[in-house]
């Protein structure tokens, strides 16, 4: 099994969402981040110190996948929440040895 | 006339000033907590913007827009009271005793609340600047006019165009102040355009606390507005108060009660809301219904405003914070029923209602009062509506209204006031350059 | 008796009634920063649905059972201002010049802010149709007649039970609305039943500086709340103020140290504790001690407050927001103490009291008024906890008071009124359905 | 003399004072949204406990020693009022029929609000204990003595140093207040030192609703402060309420309009800011400028202090939330600015000033009013300074002012009152023990 | 070395910590995530506005454990966490190459 | 590629993100997590209650890296956050299949 994880622009989100719903995934775990890269920061000015925020609001969604679904939902995740501007964000991929439902105990690809 | 100081009128009328002032940071809260996260600082500064503008400009010339002399039936001469230089004789409330500058400081506190009002229409989405200049010209154009023709010897006060009729009864400013912010609210909804995402992205309240203490600082404030409608505090000023308690508990829990037969759950957000239709349609009766009357203006208001606020969603205009379902809806609500209710028994109930009204259908009165509330009632829409629409497409095609639709998505308070309204993770930011 | 205006007064009573009605909004945060943020909707709603429900029986009936002509000492008649039918002439206050629109507004803020105290003892569990009915039914049977027998001629009035002894001294409601609440708040709490986790599950505050903006004004309301209570704009009422001003801070700062001293840190929500029981002890005293004692009552009732608040882990109810261990702890000993400090040395301390009662032991008059107010008390105790005991075993047999264990682990926000209090993730959901 | 009550004053000052009292929570959230989240208790906790100590002392001495008899022009004889036992012929406000208890609880309020000002200048940093006892030093050695000579008949009032000139305007406490709170401020930041990480470490507001909350609280307050100082109820607590409308309101686009030009965008930090700068410039001035004088005050101020708030970290003192930039600077903006605005038109202005002051430069008056007012501002600050630091350095050899450094990072909160302000994932802990 | 990382209801938290602790586990890393998944969300209405929620608050555990504690570790928090509602979370394990204890500095399994 | 994790003292994030630029990393995701482990709680006492809290405010850092750059990344990070005191955090390491740089679709070490 795999774990893809998507850091995304927070807007895009739903599109994922629907865009995975699509795909045939059934489950996700969702979680805020903030994100620091080549998309520049802003500047906030506070009575009269200006500080420059570069973390930018980002979301994270994990994703549980059978191998050779892995390469497709990467594909999906891309596709849904590209925009194209700078900030997109990344999909990686990491190999798991073993998941497990917890309601019922299951291993393996029946615990997806 | 000599003018004789009342110390207890003007107390009241002091302390009801400070109350009507506290609405509008009320209201900045009622609305910032109804908006996403990310735009609570700008719907906030919208109604904290609207105390400097309109503050200003009613000291100016605003206030005798309204009540200096008489001009068409439509304004007054800005000329007369220009800079608030009044005497005490001259006073607006000079028969029971209350100086120029309370009178001047009471009426000033309605043109801010107005302003602000409106706002919840176009949340989220508009440059701050034109919001100002709006402001500014909207008191001038609209507001003032409106306070004239209703309360300053106008088209629509009881000399005016239903003078063959009866006197229309609008005691603390159901047309002025909610009609008037109702109809301005629909004209900008329709003009501004939708929110991107409007109808499809969810739009939850960030904050529901935020809006329960908006509602708890409007209706304390309330009491200022509807109570100091009397400029006197005596009986009648106690029964517009006990009616704003009485017709915004039951409005609060007819909207609990649709919103539990319709839905399925009674929501804070819904008694919110309800206190504050409540609020809306007791003004214009508050000293002129009785118990049962405040009651039914109540009840009806609750469910009305309740059903009316999911029309944005069938008609598509993106009114965002309902100033049209709740303003609009529950002023034309207490304006209408007071041709059902309104009674003058001071006698037991404290009521009282101007010289040359009548009594509502319920009351013995027949159907003439209901009829001059109506008529008084489209006018003002029809005014209010117009004018204001005309106003906005002038800014619409000089300074514009819409921010970039991706400063709307990263959120306006960042991008038009370069601040979040919370902290989030502590780092990742330094100090660029210090300014002094 | 004619009426005679006094606009001074009526003035003072407009605003001190406008301030109390703010106390319940204050309550709503007091109490809503108290719990999980999981339920702080449902904690606000319980005091706002309380204006609601107890302003309209007020305005019906609840004020004709309190101050209608007396029916066995325990009750008013309430078919005599039904609706509230009374001339000037019949108002409570119409010796001071109010009128008796003012006079039943003003009592009309003390009827809700009694009944929304109470739900601090239920927090998180109970359905909220339940408590709508309790809160109409124990304003009928529980605060109208207290009030009737406290302030309304009845048995513990001057002539009541303890005629032979002197007149009880409740000078703002040290009964009516504190001990009354708080031995009404003991009785849900055993009835309801624990929340589950209780005394395991760390439970605490999910918002402190809500709580403190709730502290902060109920502290201002309160002033309205005792000094209004002088029902005119004096020096008694002037005292009142100041003693509303020190017991209150002087509380607070006892209640920090006994939590520096026993737990190593005083805490803001200490604090803000501190100033609640301050300000119950110090309403039944207001005016009638001196600058002293108020002083001594505001330091006892922080340290005893401070200390109560611990009972319920070792008697094993869950009070879960301390309606016992601050209204009714701090209702005792602010009405008990009258007994020490009573005084009226109104010519340098404008301090006051009714005729009949007597100086406190401290201030030369015996023991006599220390029994009377102890004798008071513990009836204002037995009939409230016994009375409200019957209305929530009834309820408990017909509607039901507890939620599912399931929604209470989910959140009551959710379960009963389908919100959440704050927004999260701005994303999985969309708009299924819109209605009009 | 004869004490004769006027009850339509009385009503007006006990609303007042209870208007003023709001602004001390008002100013917890003010400042409390204004630091990083994990100081926000600690904020708050150094304005509520002030309430309870300069409470204290103001009713067993402090009011005494501002308004007892004159001592040597710089105090009042504490004795003579101890534990504010006056009759109501020696109340401060007899003239206008204002009972003793009144008039002490209104200047009660201004001794709170004063030192709770002070604290925004050491934020995050010290002990807490050492702030309890700062605060009852300083109400005894700097308040009390600043009141007794700008207002008890001392040094800074008419017969003091300037009554070879003219009589000194301070109408509502430009120096007792705020030039004295900001000098104190100053002096506390240089002795206490910068926070860890300031001018590197970014240290944003954690919750600018909050702090649009406490300008809006204090707004309304600050109504009370100002139109209450004239202890009556009349036109020119009307023009000081005016005042205090339009000058805020002009200080706050004042404030915005520097922001828009300097940093890009207008805030609503800057919204919130300007409005405090506004009501402190315009508090001496309050009842003595007509509109145009209050809308150049207001103007002043807000681009004055909106560019002072920089110069902390020009010259290195760690003043952290602008009790310098914003109090020091806006009272010396008022105050001076009288020198040129100060006018006696009360015919159509309401406007007024004490006898043996003079009009303003622009009104006619010549240059003696100017000098007057610069030279009485120069002393108060020297006297707030140099009294202030001798306090702060005796406390800090003795209990210490900073809290470890260690602590500091970790939060305020967690470190001095052992709770932190906001829940976060509600597991991790039990109840370890329970206490009664 | 194992990363385990478990997705379970917030209401179980305090048991799998409990369970953790006596199972020896010295440390873990805590953080809020909303789960999609079978579990059905729920519906909210703002004015009118019917809203379908489908995210529902779950809290992430993450464990660095010995490769050879892995799958006892995976079975604890499974047992502690288990209500037998559907929604009760997934528990995954994924390859560590390496763990350093920031104090220190030491890698591997003297790092936990 | 290699996911190196750190979870560390949420005041030593700055020193992070700046020694983590100056070793030429572009891009990093941060998010908020609470710890358990040797540090010890705190407690809090809310009216005559006292809890222990057991879990401490962190900050977690997930950076993306070449596989010949994560150990050299490892002691960035473990340098930067270093204080010294119990609670300093871990940093570990975990081998990555794919990653996907969102706005073109990029793969592998080019998407970093
Ligand atoms: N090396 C990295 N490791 C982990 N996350 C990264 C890395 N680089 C970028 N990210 C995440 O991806 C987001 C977008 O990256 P950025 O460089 O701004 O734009 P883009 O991916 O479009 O080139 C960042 O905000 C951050 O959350
Ligand atoms: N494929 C997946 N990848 C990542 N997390 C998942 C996945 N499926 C489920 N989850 C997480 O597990 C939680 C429970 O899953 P759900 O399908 O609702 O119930 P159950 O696991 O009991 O069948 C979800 O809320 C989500 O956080
Ligand atoms: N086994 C573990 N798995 C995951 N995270 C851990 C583990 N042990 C410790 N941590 C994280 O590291 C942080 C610091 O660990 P701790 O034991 O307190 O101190 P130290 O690492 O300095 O010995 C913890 O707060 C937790 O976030």
């Amino acid at each position: 099994m795999k774990l893809v994880t998507g850091v995304i622009q927070p807007h895009r989100l739903d599109d994922v969402k629907s865009a995975l719903e699509a795909a045939g995934v059934r489950g996700m775990t969702v979680s805020e981040a903030s994100g620091y890269g080549r998309q520049k920061g802003h500047t906030e000015v506070y009575r009269g110190a200006e500080y420059t925020v570069d973390l930018v609001p980002k979301v994270r969604i994990e994703i549980l996948v059978a191998d050779e679904d892995a390469s497709s939902i990467v594909d999906v995740v891309v596709g849904a929440a590209q925009t194209g501007k700078i900030g997109d964000g990344k999909v990686w991929t990491v190999p798991v040895d073993d998941v497990a439902r917890v309601r019922t105990g299951e291993h393996g690809d029946a615990a997806l | 006339m000599e003018f004789e100081l009342d110390s207890g009128n003007t107390a009241w009328m002091i302390a009801a000033s400070s109350l009507v002032l506290l609405m509008t940071p009320g209201l900045a809260f009622f609305y910032g907590g109804m908006v996403r996260g990310k735009s609570v600082l700008n719907m906030m500064m919208m109604s904290f913007s609207a105390m400097g503008v309109a503050g200003l400009i009613w000291v100016l010339y605003g206030y005798s827009l309204a009540f200096g002399s008489d001009v068409a039936m439509i304004i007054g001469n800005p000329a007369d009271y220009f800079g608030l230089a009044i005497t005490d004789a001259e006073s607006l409330m000079a028969s029971v005793g209350v100086p120029a500058t309370v009178a001047a400081a009471f009426q000033a506190t309605f043109a801010i609340i107005t302003v602000a009002l409106i706002s919840g229409a176009i949340a989220d989405r508009v440059k701050f600047g034109t919001w100002i200049a709006f402001a500014a010209i909207w008191v001038t154009l609209v507001y003032s006019p409106m306070a004239h023709m209703v309360w300053g010897g106008g088209l629509l006060g009881g000399d005016g165009i239903t003078a063959g009729l009866s006197t229309p009864i609008d005691f603390a400013g159901g047309t002025v102040v909610h009609i008037n912010a109702g109809a301005a609210g629909l004209a900008l909804a329709l003009l501004v355009g939708k929110r991107k995402g409007f109808g499809t992205e969810p739009m939850r309240p960030h904050n529901l606390p935020f809006v329960m203490l908006g509602a708890g600082l409007l209706w304390f404030g309330w009491f200022g507005f509807n109570a100091g409608s009397e400029f006197a505090a005596d009986g009648t000023a106690g029964r517009a108060w006990l009616n704003t308690l009485v017709a915004t508990g039951v409005a609060m829990l007819a909207w609990l009660a649709t919103e539990k037969v319709r839905d399925g759950s009674a929501t804070s957000l819904g008694a919110a809301s309800g206190v504050v239709a409540g609020l809306v349609a007791i003004t214009p009766a508050a000293a002129a219904v009785d118990t049962y009357g405040s009651i039914a203006i109540g009840a009806v208001a609750g469910v009305l405003c309740a059903l009316a606020v999911g029309l944005k969603y069938k008609y598509g205009y993106d009114d965002s914070l309902d100033v049209v379902g709740v303003h609009l809806v529950g002023g034309l609500v207490g304006t209408v029923l007071i041709g059902l209710f309104a009674t003058d028994n001071a006698e037991s109930f404290g009521v009282w209602y101007p010289d040359g009204a009548l009594n509502g259908l319920f009351y013995g009165g027949g159907l003439t009062q209901l009829v001059t509330q109506v008529i008084v009632a489209v006018v003002a829409v029809a005014f209010s509506f117009i004018v204001t629409y005309l106003i906005g497409l002038a800014l619409k095609m000089t300074l514009g209204w819409r921010i970039s639709e991706e400063d709307e998505v990263a959120g306006i308070d960042l991008a038009v006031h370069g601040e979040s309204g919370y902290e989030t993770i502590q780092s990742g930011s330094v100090i660029r350059e210090v300014r002094a």
